[in-house]
Order: C-alpha cells, then structure tokens, then sequence
C-alpha cells in the first residue's frame, strides 16, 4: 500500500516527536522537575503513529499508563503535554491530571489511564456514542499485553461486537507487563488469536513496522467506518526503558535493550525503508529533525516558564461539598 | 397540582419518558432494559421493562437504539455509558441491584467521577445510574444492600435517595439535567407507595432538604425508606407528647446542612435514621457535622439508628431484627428527654 | 462409555431429587412459604448430575444463583436445603444465606452465588489451593450463558489455564439470561469454542444428554486430575421454569417449553435411554421415586417444622464492632 | 526489645518471612510479588519484590510455589485467594494500589467480605489484603488514594492502618494469623520511616489503640500518615501551652473505643486526623461515637481534618494544598481552646 509524501513526512515527524519527547522526559526526570511516576513509550512509537496515520480529530482514543505517544499521535499538542508533565497551570489538564490522565478532548483524546484495563470499556462508550449519532467517527483503544488479562477488555470486546461498534482494538504487546512477562500472564501465543472468541477479525503484526500497523489500521479504520464493527490488532513491539523511570530491567534478557534499540528500532526501521525507496529525502529527515528539537526544546521551556496552577484550583472541576 | 396519583415506578417512568422526550441525546442502558433482545416475535415491545418493570413501555415509545438491552458485563455498559456520556449522549444506565455496584466499582471511583476532574474540567459525565436498594424483600445478604454511604463518600459522584413519587420524578428529572455522575437509588420495597405527582415535567434541586413533617422537641434526618418510618416513629412520639420534625435530605451529596442545623438549633436534640452499616455511614456523616457547626445547639448526645454491622441475614425473623424500624427511631428518640 | 449400575442408579435418583425438589419449592413458593428470590433449576438436572457423577465429596463447586441442582448433584442434604430455603434456623447455613447463598463446605460445595460471574475467581482459589497441597481435588465451576459476558471468567480461565489449575468449567448455556437470549448477548455461537483463547480443551454438547455430559466431563477431571489443567465444557439445557418465580416468560418462543419439557427433557431421555437398553427395570426407578417424593416431603415437613432462627444469630458469624 | 532498627517495608517483610517459616499455609500472591516469572536468566531470584520492594528476597526462601506472580487480573487473583482462604490456604495477596480496589470491590464487599455469614458460620476467609494507599507522592487522582473509609463500612472486613515499623510488623502478624479478611494499608511514604523493631515475632492485638502521645488537654484521634502530622502538630501546640494527646486506633475495624472515651473525658476536646475525603469517612465516624457516647464530655465542637472532596490533584502545590498537615491539625486544635 502506497502511502502519500506528505504522510510519510507526517509520520516521520510523529515519531521523531515522540522519541524526542520521551528522551527529554527521562532527562527532566532524573534532575527531579517531572514529579511522580512516568512511563515511557519510546520503541513503541510505529504503533501509535501507524494506527493515528488513520485517524482525523475527530475520531476518537483511549489510552493507558503509557500514553505519550498516543497522545502525540492523536496531534495533542506537546506544549500543554510538557506543562502538564511538570504539574503547571499551563498543562493541558491544567495541571491537575498529571503524566497517566493526559486528556484533550478536542482531539477526541478521552485520557490515558492509570487503571489497567480501564480504557476499553470508555472505548465502548465513545463508540455507541457515534453509533447512535450516526457518524463515521471510530474509536482507537489501546491496551498493553498486561491489560489482556483484564476482565474489561473481554467485556469490552464482546459488547463492541454485539453491538457492531465502530472500534479498532490495539494490544500493544512489549513483552512485559511491569517485570512479568507475557509468556507468562498470558495463556495464549498471540493476544489476537482471541479475536475469534468474538467474532471479529484479528491480526498479529510486527509492531515496529510503520508499514505493518498502517495497513492492518487502515483496513479496520475501513471496516469500522463502514459500519462492520470492530477488529483486533496486536502489535508486537518493545519499550526501550524500563516500566516507569526508576526500574533496575533485571527481568530484561541480556541483549534485548540494544537489540531493539537498534536493529529493531521502529524508527530507524522506517528511515531505512523510505531512504531506500526513495521516498523522503535525507535533507527532509534533517529538516524535521530540527523542527522536532526545537519543539520539544520550546515545550520544556514553556513548562519551566508557566506558573504553578493558584491552590484555588484543587477546588474546581467537581462538585465540592465540603 | 393535579391531584394524580402514581406509584413509585411510575413516576420514574414518567420522568424518563419526558426527558427522552425533549432530549434526543438521552438513551437507557442496563440488563432487561427492555428484555427480550433479538426476540423476533416480541417485535417493538420487551419482555421485562426492567427486573421491577420500571422501564416498561419505553422501548416501544423510543426504539432498541435508545432502550439498550446489555449484556451482564456491568464494568462494560456501565464504563461505556462513562465513555458515551463524556462525548455527548446523556444515558442513564441501570445497575439493576445495589449490591453488585462492587462488578464495575472502578467505573465509578476512577473514571465516572473522577474524569471532569483529572481532565482539568475539559470533560463532563452527564450520567444516571438507577439502582435498587435495601432490605425487607427477603434478598439476602448481596441483594438487600443500602450502600449510599460508599458512593457518598467519593467525590464527583452526586448521590440521590427519594422517598415519594414526587420526590422520585422530580429528583429523576434534575439527574438527568445535571452534568455530573449521579447515582439514584430506588427502594425494593416502594413498589406499593402511592403519592400525587404532577403530569407536566418539573425537577426538584439538589441539595434542598424537604422538612416532610414539623416538630420543635427533636429533629430526626432520615434516608430513604427510613423517611417512612421516622414519620410513623413520629406519630409514635406524638402520643408521648414529643414532637418531632422529619428532614428528608432527599439528596446526600450534595448535602443540605443549613435545613439539618436549623432545625436542630430549633429543637436540641438529633435523630438520624439511616439503613446503612453503621461504620462510616451518612448517619456518622451527619452526626459529624452537626457536631461541629451545631455543636451549641445540642441539648442531648446525637443518637444514630442504622443497621448493625452485619451482613443482611436471609431468614425473615433475623432481617426484621435487622432493620431500622419505627420503634427503634422512637426509642432513640425518646431517650434523649 | 459404560456406565456402572449404581452409578446409573444414583444418576436417575439424584436427577428425580432435584427435579422433584424443585417442583416441591415452586409450589411452597406460590404458598409464601420461601421468601425473596428463587431460581429453579428444573430441566438442567443432567448437567449437575452428570459432572458430579465423576466427583467425590472432597472435590470442590462452585455454584450460581440457580444452585439448588447443583448442590443435590453433589450430595449436599435436603432437608438442610429445603429448611434453608424456609429460613429456618436448621437450615444449612442457618437460615442467614437463603436460596442464593447454600453452601456445604463438608460436600466442597462453595456456595451459590448471587453475583453472576462471582464463582469463577473462587474457583481458582480452590484449584490453588488443591494444587498447593498437592492433592488430586478438582473443582467444577459452573456457570451460565449470560455469566461468560462477565469479566470475572475470563480472568479466571486465563488463570486456570497459566496456573494450570484443576478445574473444569461449565458453562450452562440455557439459552437466556433473564430474558435476554443468548444469541443477543454472546458474539460466539458456542460459549465453549473460547476455550481456544485460552489454550485449553473446550467442548460444546447436548446437556439435556446425561451420557454426553457424563463422557465429557469423565475426560476433563481425569485430565485435571493428572495436573494436565483445565477444560470447558459448555451443556446446551433449558430451564423449564421462568428466570425466577414470578417471570411470565413473554420472551421465551411459543413451544419452546412444552418441546424441552417433553421431548427434550433430561430425565425423560435418560430413563428411555437406560429402559431400552435394558440397563435398569421399571420397578427399580419407581422404586427410586418413591424414595424421592418420600425424601422431599420429609424436607419440607421438617423444614416447616423447624424453628425460625434465634435473633441473637443476627450477630453471630461475623465480627460486629458495633 | 531489642535497639534494631528497620524501616518500614523491612519491618513488613520481616513479618511475612517468619509466618511463613512458621506456617506452610501462608502464600504470597500479587503482581510482580516475586516479578519475572518465568525468565530463565532470574532462577530463584526475582525481579522486583513487589512494587515497592517489600516482599523482596521470599521468593528465594520460599520458592515460585508459596510466592506467586499473578496477571494483571485482580478479580480473578483477589477472589482466587478468597477461595484459597476458603479452603485452607491462608494467603496474603497484594493488591499494589488501593486505587485498584474498584477492579476487584466484588471479591471484597460480597464474597471476601459476607462468605462467613452467609454460610451460618462453616466457613472462614483467612486472607490479608496488603495495599498501597496514601497521597504526598504526586501520584495523582487514581494512585494516592485513602479509601480505607469504604472498607470500614462493610461488614466481614477488618481493616489495619499502622503508622510505624513497630505497629506494622506486630500488626501483619495478627492480620495474617486473623480468621477474616484482612486489609492492611501502608502508607506509600512511609518508605524512609526508621524504628526499633524486635526480631522475634510478636503480634499486636487488633482493636487495641496506641496512645502515641499522652497530653491533657486535646485529644487528637490520628490514622497512618496522620499520626506522625498529628505529633508534630502536638508540638506546636506545646509551643502555644496546650498539652495534646495523641491516639492512633490502629486498626479502624475493630475500633477501641474506650481509649478515645477515656481521653476525651480527660481532655474535653476532640479532633480527629484523617486524610480521607471527607464525607462518610473515618472521621465522622469516630465523631460521631463520640457525640453519642461520649458527648458529656465534650467541653467543645468535635473538629475533623480530613483531605477536602475532590480526587486527588496532581500538581505539588494543589497536592500539598488537599493534604491535611502538621499546620492544619494544630489550627483545629487550637480553635477549640
Ligand atoms: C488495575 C490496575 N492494576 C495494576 C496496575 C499497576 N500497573 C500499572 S502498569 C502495569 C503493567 C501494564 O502492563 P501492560 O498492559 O503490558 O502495559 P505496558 O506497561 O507494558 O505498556 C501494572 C501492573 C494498575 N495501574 N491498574
Ligand atoms: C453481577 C450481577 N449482575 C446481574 C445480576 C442479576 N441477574 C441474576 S441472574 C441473571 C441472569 C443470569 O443468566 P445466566 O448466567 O445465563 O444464568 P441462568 O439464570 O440462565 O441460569 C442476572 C442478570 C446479578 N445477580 N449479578
Ligand atoms: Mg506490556
Ligand atoms: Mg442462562
């Protein structure tokens, strides 16, 4: 499948975002200006980027834990993301939310989510949502190996199918749930296979092949706005970091980290095959690179510029009795 | 006022049909909603209406894409009507019995009611959750519970408890208008109660208690179906000339402390009747506060009538010695003169 | 498969006890004399027969709201049920758990279950622990077509089949839940081919076919008796009655009932089946129901002969701080 | 008793080694409890310990078999250890966050919880629940949540707050040797807590308070976390001449009452340290007793220090602006002077 110039320029420039951006949180994390906990979702990034390519604003995500990419991916913009990150009123949630509730509805964003497992079942509901409108929007529901597991994501699966909603479910498997791999918490090879206890289609790719996971979204995008119902993907893929920023990897195989950080790298997988073909120049790459620095160098600024939100802030948003 | 009566599923009905009515964005969801999904010679009509047939006659009126049949996948349909809520649908979902709120319990406590919050206000959760509630049926112990005190206790979440038909449709009507997750809760055994409510659609605030009978001697706050007996256990005290002023608070978050304090400012003494546990429950709620902001009013220690901390026995005897009832409000009342 | 003489025996008496026993409670029920909520298990009797037919009394169950064959397929006392039923205080658990909650720890029978789906995760903790101690205890979990949307059984096969447990589910799919039929609510058309998701063995049969339901599940404790882990099966049955005392049923197709109350019926087909085949006589079975009608009328006498419960056992069995 | 100090978790692990040095029936469960099950490379070793590492080193005493790495499937794995329970095991599982509990509340409120009672008695659900709990971590709304209220209102739970290494290995010792379920909360900072704890095993008796503090003047009723503000609040009252007492229940169900009676017959002054919400909360629980039972004594309103009703805000300066504090506590003290 041919994918146009400007949306593999596009894509590049997603990913590169991504990758930067999670880099730059490891570092702002470790001098201690990002509180809390954080996930990275760098080698994961043609996963987020291959299925968004897909997508406009107005269709819709949930997410996880590891949300950043999703987030960029969706086009969330990485000034409030960096803000928030750093917990100032600048922040997309205005700093109440936090790395594991980044949300912007605009973007049809419904959150990351610290609760494993708790997307799928918001999935459903933005997907009846458009059901009922009559609209052609679909909903993406990321979840990790470990989320499998999750009695919400079988629930979820089987209401999307019995009520034929426009969902495109993504397993995003790296492996590992925390330090427990998934050969272990799961009792089956291939988290799609379980597709079938559904009824609906399910395909196990190579989640670090942008081309892979565009084509397998591009067809269930299809499908979904056709009105034919959901689909499963699993994406195999890997995170270079540890589970959040502090994890020692001892579960890790000797090897793995720089085997995935470089041959098996979505990226440089990616910048390979378009240089190749000729399809983006070295000179366009360069160019994004640039512009991707400076973003990511003028998001962190603005959230070190931006203020803290005013304590009366704890109060609003929610209904205070007391 | 027209002078109509309807019972309590009536009126529950009826503000949903109004509110389906004016708004095409409102739809039900919930087990048995309508029943009989998929059944071909059902056709338009269900097979239930609902496990007490509150629904009845709905489905017919609006469709299977508004009264949504769902699978018994609670953390499913109810995250889901979470999720539709925050992009643009009002539903309101049945979670046919209190007691199984512990399925889809994160639903609640970590998306529902926290999503406005975390997302910086950039999100809403205009959704209603009807569940059936309390002891007497003979249910046991899964399928008598009260539970408002849990759901009381986390914020974002609006929590409702009428004791009339009128209060049931008014306050029904206001849930559904409101932005915020509420959960509305329906006692098993109102079926039989009776009371007039106006045909043309009205919405009764919350937050504004109802003083559903006037006293001076003692003030008795009473949940729910506690709300019945607190006026039988009035009419009790009456005949030993204690007179007694019953406050439904009607909805238990928000909370109308201004009517609680008021009164006990008036009459010195407090009751509260509530058919929860008794640890942590909205009778130590409310206790607390008048504790503190009525703390001169008080004449007399603050008696609480709630259940004992047991799980709710099945055997009828046992249930009954279970239960708040009127004697055990009068008692507590009357201890304080 | 042959089975012996006085297992068949046993198989004809236990079916008729519950089926009598059931009939007995729909009509003390209709007299007020049982309390709150009561599901009928009438028209299922040859799943619980069948499977417990392979049990001895230190396997362990786990049951549903519809439990009471259940509990007579595994040798739990009827007086003790039927007096529970009647809230008394001779009941098996008191008279304080009532029809949803009879449970007979000395048969490893863990309770009905009000909550659908709450008997999966329970049975996974019996499996570990016959697994911990190393003996050659199986559990049966039993449950219905409407509980395999729940989340709580996919966990717990997942668990089953990781932890390689010994049990074996049971999905009893009478074709509703409530009144809601199964083809609405299921995206599968058998609840057992979703046993592939999960890498075990499962098996979609007649279960108003006591031989059928008898083979299978002789195969599957075998195989968790030989730590070879769990299977699901899946019995296609009928419930004579409405979903509880009082359901009028609307939903249910014209005939459905009177075909599997004749035709159809469990016990009618085993009794033609070992009658012509000459495996037991006439007057044998007669003889076994007339130790059946006895049995249920002495239930009920003495459950209504016995003492409701003192109130002071409001407070007993729990820790009470207030 | 010996000078040794541990830290908190070392406290707790100490606690779980020796039970289960003493009694085969005692297993670990929970996710990552070992971590990297099933990697060749690890062998007996594990790879976390826990989240936060405190069950660090079981698994190479006690092995793969009694130290389970669950999925991430809390309903299966918490109900997998009520049946455990049930039949002999005596499990400690571990549900990382009490954010989770909404996962799993089913297993806890209706089967965990209510097994013993519905069963007339032949039943037992030996289980300890350890959870993390407790804000200050900039974890935001789903991770630093209290929620130690909810399970004190149901009945069948017994629910545990230790505030120091002492209280805790001496507390999970009595959990794990309890015949009900459990829940035991530790404080996620409590990680650099330091004190003496003896390294013979000993058991704290549940419902037995500790008074932290002995004061005359105010009696301040702490759990976890708020015990060590509440000293240090005791402190600045010194400074202000008002003699504080500080009393820490310890356990929260079963509750001493006693002790609290007794202080604030001495005192005439109650505030109560809690950093739950506030509605329905441990707080007004204990205020509530005490404006029953002990409202002869009360020379002054009952004051309550709870977190405000709103989720948990992630930003450190509307972090540190939700938690109750040193300065808080002291204030509501000295209000009532
Ligand atoms: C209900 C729940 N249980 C446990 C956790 C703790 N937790 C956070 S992330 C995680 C692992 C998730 O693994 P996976 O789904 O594979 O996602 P990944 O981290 O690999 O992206 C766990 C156990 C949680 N946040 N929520
Ligand atoms: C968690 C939960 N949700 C809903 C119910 C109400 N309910 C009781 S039985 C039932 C239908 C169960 O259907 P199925 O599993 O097929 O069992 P059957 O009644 O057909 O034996 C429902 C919805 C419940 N008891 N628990
Ligand atoms: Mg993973
Ligand atoms: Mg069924």
């Amino acid at each position: 499948m041919d994918i146009p110039k400007d949306k593999l320029l596009w894509i590049y420039e997603r990913m590169q975002l991504i990758r930067v951006f999670e880099t730059r949180v490891s570092t702002e994390f470790g001098k201690g200006k990002i509180p809390g906990f954080v996930h990275l979702y760098a080698g994961e990034e043609a996963v987020a980027v291959g299925i968004c390519a897909n997508l406009t604003d107005a269709d819709y995500m949930t997410s996880t834990h590891r949300g950043h990419g999703h987030c960029v991916a969706k086009g969330v913009d990485v000034r409030g993301m960096m803000a928030e990150l750093f917990g100032k009123a600048t922040g997309i949630c205005k700093g109440k939310g936090g790395s594991m509730h980044i949300a912007d509805m605009d973007k049809g964003m419904l959150g990351a989510n610290g609760i494993v497992g708790g997307g799928p079942p918001l999935a459903c509901g933005s997907g009846l949502t458009a059901k009922t409108n009559g609209t052609d929007q679909v909903t993406i529901c990321f979840f990790g190996d470990g989320a499998s597991e999750q009695g919400t994501l079988h629930e979820s699966l089987n209401l999307a199918a019995i009520w034929k909603l426009p969902i495109i479910f993504v397993a995003e498997n790296n492996g590992y749930a925390e330090s427990t791999p998934a050969h272990y918490h799961c009792s089956v090879e291939n988290i799609a296979d379980r597709a079938a206890a559904y009824n609906m289609p399910g395909v196990t790719l190579d989640g670090n092949d942008l081309f892979a996971v565009y084509e397998a979204a591009h067809e269930a995008v299809a499908r979904a706005r056709a009105g034919q119902g959901p689909s499963l993907l699993e994406c195999k893929t890997y995170r270079h970091y540890g589970h959040f920023e502090g994890d020692a990897q001892t579960y890790k195989i000797a090897g793995e980290n720089e085997r995935y950080q470089n041959e098996l790298d979505p990226i440089k997988r990616f910048t390979d095959a378009v240089l190749s073909r000729g399809l983006v120049s070295e000179a366009e790459m360069a160019d994004i690179d640039g512009q991707v620095n400076a973003a990511i160098d003028e998001a962190v600024k603005f959230a070190e510029d931006s203020p803290f939100p005013e304590v009366q802030e704890t109060f609003t948003d929610v209904y205070v009795s007391y | 006022m027209a002078e109509r009566e309807l019972n309590f599923g009536e009126a529950l009905n009826e503000a949903m049909r109004q509110e389906m009515q004016r708004d095409p964005k409102v739809v039900i969801m919930g087990e048995d909603v309508a029943g009989g999904a998929d059944v071909d010679h059902l056709e338009g009509d269900e097979a239930w209406g609902g496990v007490l047939g509150v629904t009845k006659g709905l489905v017919k009126e609006f469709g299977r894409e508004r009264v949504i049949d769902t699978p018994i996948s609670e953390s499913g349909f109810i995250g889901a009507a979470v999720g539709a809520a925050a992009t643009g649908l009002r539903p309101i979902a049945e979670m046919m019995f209190v007691g199984f709120m512990g399925v889809c319990f994160d639903q609640l406590l970590n998306q529902g009611a926290k999503l406005r919050y975390m997302f910086g206000g950039k999100a809403k959760v205009p959704l209603v959750i009807r569940t059936i509630c309390g002891g007497g049926y003979r249910a046991a112990a899964q399928h008598s519970q009260v539970l408002h005190s849990l759901f009381t206790h986390i914020p974002g979440l609006k929590t409702v408890v009428p004791s009339t038909p009128y209060d049931a449709k008014g306050l029904l009507i206001s849930a559904i208008r409101d932005d915020d997750l509420v959960i509305f809760f329906e006692d098993i055994t109102f079926g039989g109660i009776k009371g007039a409510v106006p045909e043309e659609d009205y919405s009764i605030p919350f937050g504004k208690a109802d003083v559903k009978r006037a006293g001076e001697d003692v003030t008795i706050v009473a949940i729910g179906k506690m709300v019945h007996h607190s006026l039988a256990a009035a009419t009790e005290l009456e005949k030993q000339d204690k007179s007694a002023e019953v406050i439904d608070p009607r909805t238990l978050s928000p909370f109308d402390e201004d009517t609680v304090l008021a009164s006990v400012e008036k009459t010195g003494r407090l009751v509260i009747a509530d058919e929860s546990h008794p640890r942590c429950n909205v009778a130590t709620d409310i206790a607390a506060m008048v504790a503190d902001k009525g703390f001169d009013y008080l004449n007399a220690p603050i008696k609480m009538v709630s259940a004992p901390h047991t799980p709710v026995p099945f055997s009828p005897p046992l249930e009954d010695h279970y239960l708040p009832n009127p004697q055990k409000i009068s008692e507590a009342a009357l201890g304080l003169f």
